[in-house]
């Protein structure tokens, strides 16, 4: 299997199932603004992930398009990383999840923008003024919880005790990164996971959140192994395509 | 205030302005109607929000979801133009309006108490709901309120997208397997009646109107709006290829119109008061939402005099 | 389409989804007994609808199983009342579905052991004693609630506003129920509405629970139409056979 | 109490009975061992309810409910067996252990920290976790104190047939498609190491074992255990056609025993101290499901309460 075939399919998958989860909360956010800031998340991840399916697919060569990639996949084929199925919970967990996975994004692109893959280059291109503005909006709602009131610090700690042990995921690697990193290709996860460190640092003591001292962090994501959860998002995510086979939508 | 000044005034067809004086009966009518006209647009998310994840592709999934998004920023813009009309005692601002159709007194479209069961039903959505609510908007953007003409003519252009959009995803099954055109099929005979019904009573059953008219809010009755829409979608449901669910339904050439079957206003009646499909859930389902997320508001207020505290220390 | 070959089916969906519903509470439960008792009821369920999916399949007469029925139909052709399909919401409200239910079901049972279908009138008969159970277990907690504390009452009541209208969705006809009637196959849903309203009127005294007054029923059971609620139940229910078909399991 | 005619007792095979007088340290390791063992029943049911709702016939279906039913039956018996050994201050009652355990101050068997992902998993559950349970609780039918062991002969009944269900669901994929013979191979490949390591640590590194051998708690060894677990699985994975996930894995003709690798205990650890892949969820399931629904037993009290006064009034 194409490697880089495989690391196009990451990214697209965190994409969608990231935007799959955030667009639940669509008509039921805490202010109609938000509500329509979270749906324009949700539609730029969904919108991303459109763009690297269709690579993915023109990278396999077999004709399949950004829907067979999306839709009709087995769980254990799916590389996203945990962090993306792992349920919304309340808002400061909403806000804590896109924080992360943008600190991430925001790196991940500015890197890819150098990649010696053209398309791939373009593609981060693309992507990374959308990521930034994420980054910008979950920040500042991060900020404004870790120091609102008791409450919302409460929620905050919570969510990060939920949500920590699945950050490590996102920087997981598929098969042949090793190879495709010598070649330029993509840049290096480990790099990638000392940069978003750093930033997190950085941001959570300006915002006063305390960095969870446990190392510990779930194994599986990358590698088609999923959460439980997981198996709920593709019954719905699939529905009419498993049960309406071959039809044009 | 001159009374009939004002009439005069409205009746050239002169725009009032949100510091102009007004008829206190005009200023209120305006706040209950764009206040309902905010709340339709919030509550009828739900029933497309419905769809967002078993969306059949990802375009669609896109579409849909922008759809959704434009329709709160409808509810924004609307929202706003009742603000305008707030005079300090008459509880036109967002909060208290909104607070109001929470507790069931202000009202929103009835049609959103319709259930959205198939795929298919979000093309009806858009192609019916939204057909009526343009023929119903488009008449708008020549209501006398400035600010409220004005939020008409921005959501005109975006419904039109959204009816377009609807029409076709049922024109796709439509050219799709038996089983997708039945699923069209379906849609529209659950919401034809419905979307009729969205034009409200018939004139002779609709005191309330004449008054509408006079203040050159409404400039159309509601007979005239619904024979319009009949009219005009009965050639779009046979491009299609469905059939309408009316079998009164029949070109009249010495009208020019369609006549049609007599609408089912008893259901009408019943879902107004309470008693449809969805009722319950839909409203359930906003306060919910403000419970859980009540929170956040707190936070954020806490967070804002702390800031204000900083910059005056 | 054969008219008993509906009705069995409405049986048996109804069966069938009030299983499937009850059965997310599995584990969940309040104390382990009644995780244990309302187990079973889901399990009674399961198989009441498993045989009766056998009797429907018979009538059909196109070799199909009862998996094909029960896993392979679109949504709009199951024909259980929406009460089946309704959440389960707290656990007064559990304890009034399957009150309301077994109610309805007693009757039907009862009056079906005197079918001139022998078929029906076994599967009744096998039926008719789980069904007794599944009244005394629902009527007594029923009662615990009603006479609890503040609180249960209060639950009680929600329950009862949110299911009532649901409830006369269970004695809508499939089509051709007059004509089943006549050959004395099936009795009338309008008596069996009738004896069921009663023994609701006389328990609901002796609990001292207060009868809804509004008449307006959810129109829309037994003909295809659902609540918004049904479609994720098959999303569930279906995925297995959908992503997987044609396999044995 | 003369210590040592109570080891004399025990390991002349008689049993412990209730009302018996027993050491302090006996009754402790049995109260903790025995809920421990119910915790494990409660908690187990988790991982195979995720799948009732999407199993795959109506038959397997039913056959996974009636499944996860007898192990909350299985744990009632465990919590009535603690019970015999309250003596009024070691709160071996059911609601004082059952609390410990939602505080992390209890185990349970971290086999159940393990995620079910898929339908195979079921499978896998059936046939190498219960199978392992087997073994272990087959040699407890043995164990000194009368209602542990009487309660384990009528739990190795059941499970003995849930083990064999759980095989004949890996049997049937095995013998279906090319996906789903996949699909049992994966279970296979997650779950041989963690149904190992329900055995517990190695002989050599298990301490608290030549205790419970003394008293007749424990009758063989973990590694013992661990052993025949393998030597009796080996063919049965070979029956399937599937492949076991251990490189070492080889039949020592001296012995007469399978050789095999070194256990993941780094990750056993880790699971333990609670960074399984499901810890947090088991746990969370559970105290959620005892909040929600803390007002039944309120409500039940008071009508207890209130039945008393009717019958003493």
């Amino acid at each position: 299997m194409n490697p880089l075939y495989k690391y196009t399919l990451k990214i697209a998958d965190d994409s969608l199932i990231f935007g799959q989860r955030l667009s639940e909360l669509c008509g039921k956010g805490p202010y109609l603004e938000e509500d329509i800031a979270l749906t324009n998340i949700a539609l730029d991840y969904l919108g991303q992930a459109t763009n690297f399916y269709k690579y993915a697919a023109k990278l396999e060569g077999e004709n399949k398009t950004e829907d067979d990639l999306a839709y009709l996949r087995k769980e254990k084929e799916y590389l996203n990383a945990q962090l993306a199925e792992y349920p919304n919970g309340d808002y400061a967990q909403i806000i804590l999840k896109v924080y992360f996975y943008s600190v991430y994004l925001k790196f991940l692109y500015e890197n890819l923008m150098q990649s010696s893959d053209e398309q791939l280059a373009a593609l981060a291109e693309k992507s990374i003024k959308e990521v930034r503005y994420h980054y910008t909006h979950s920040s500042t709602w991060l900020k404004v919880f870790a120091q609102g009131n008791e409450e919302s610090k409460n929620r905050v700690a919570e969510a990060l005790e939920n949500v920590w042990e699945y950050t490590g995921g996102l920087f997981d690697e598929v098969e042949g990164e090793a190879d495709l990193e010598k070649l330029d290709l993509i840049p290096s996860s480990k790099k990638l996971h000392q940069d978003w460190k750093s930033q997190i640092e950085k941001d959570f003591a300006t915002f006063g959140i305390e960095i969870p001292t446990s190392d510990f962090m779930q194994k599986g994501s990358r590698k088609g192994i999923h959460t439980e959860y997981f198996g709920y998002i593709l019954c719905e995510l699939q529905y009419m395509q498993r049960a309406y086979p071959g039809c044009t939508w | 205030m001159d009374h009939d000044k004002f009439l005069e005034y409205v009746q050239a067809e002169n725009k009032v302005e949100p510091k102009d004086v007004m008829p206190e009966d005009y200023r209120k009518l305006l706040v209950r109607q764009i206040s309902q006209h905010a709340h339709s647009e919030i509550v009828g998310m739900l029933p497309e929000a419905n769809w967002i994840s078993r969306a059949p592709s990802l375009r669609r999934k896109m579409a849909l979801l922008a759809k959704i998004q434009d329709e709160a920023g409808h509810g924004l813009y609307l929202y706003s133009a009742s603000e305008t009309l707030n005079n300090g005692e008459n509880g036109a601002d967002r909060d208290s309006t909104y607070q109001a159709m929470l507790e069931g007194k202000a009202k929103y479209s009835s049609i959103f108490n319709y259930a959205a069961l198939s795929w298919a039903d979000i093309g009806a959505i858009g192609w019916l709901v939204d057909g009526a609510a343009i023929m119903n908007q488009v008449m708008l953007m020549g209501n006398s309120y400035g600010p409220y003409s004005r939020a008409m003519v921005k959501i005109c252009k975006e419904e039109s997208f959204h009816q377009r959009q609807g029409y076709e995803i049922l024109m796709t099954l439509c050219r799709g397997t038996k089983e997708q055109k039945d699923m069209a099929q379906d849609a529209l005979n659950r919401f034809w009646w419905p979307a009729l019904m969205m034009f409200g009573p018939n004139d002779a059953d609709s005191p309330n109107s004449k008054k509408s008219m006079d203040y050159r809010v409404k400039r159309e009755s509601n007979d005239d709006l619904r024979q319009r829409f009949i009219d005009v979608t009965v050639s779009q449901a046979e491009f299609l290829g469905l059939k309408m669910p009316d079998e009164n339904l029949v070109w009249n050439e010495e009208r020019q119109h369609y006549d049609f079957g007599d609408l089912p206003w008893d259901e009408f009646m019943e879902v107004l008061k309470g008693n449809g499909p969805c009722n319950k859930k839909r409203l359930k389902t906003k306060i919910d939402a403000q419970k859980e997320h009540s929170w956040v508001k707190e936070a954020a207020i806490a967070f804002a005099e702390k800031q204000e505290e900083l910059v005056n220390a």
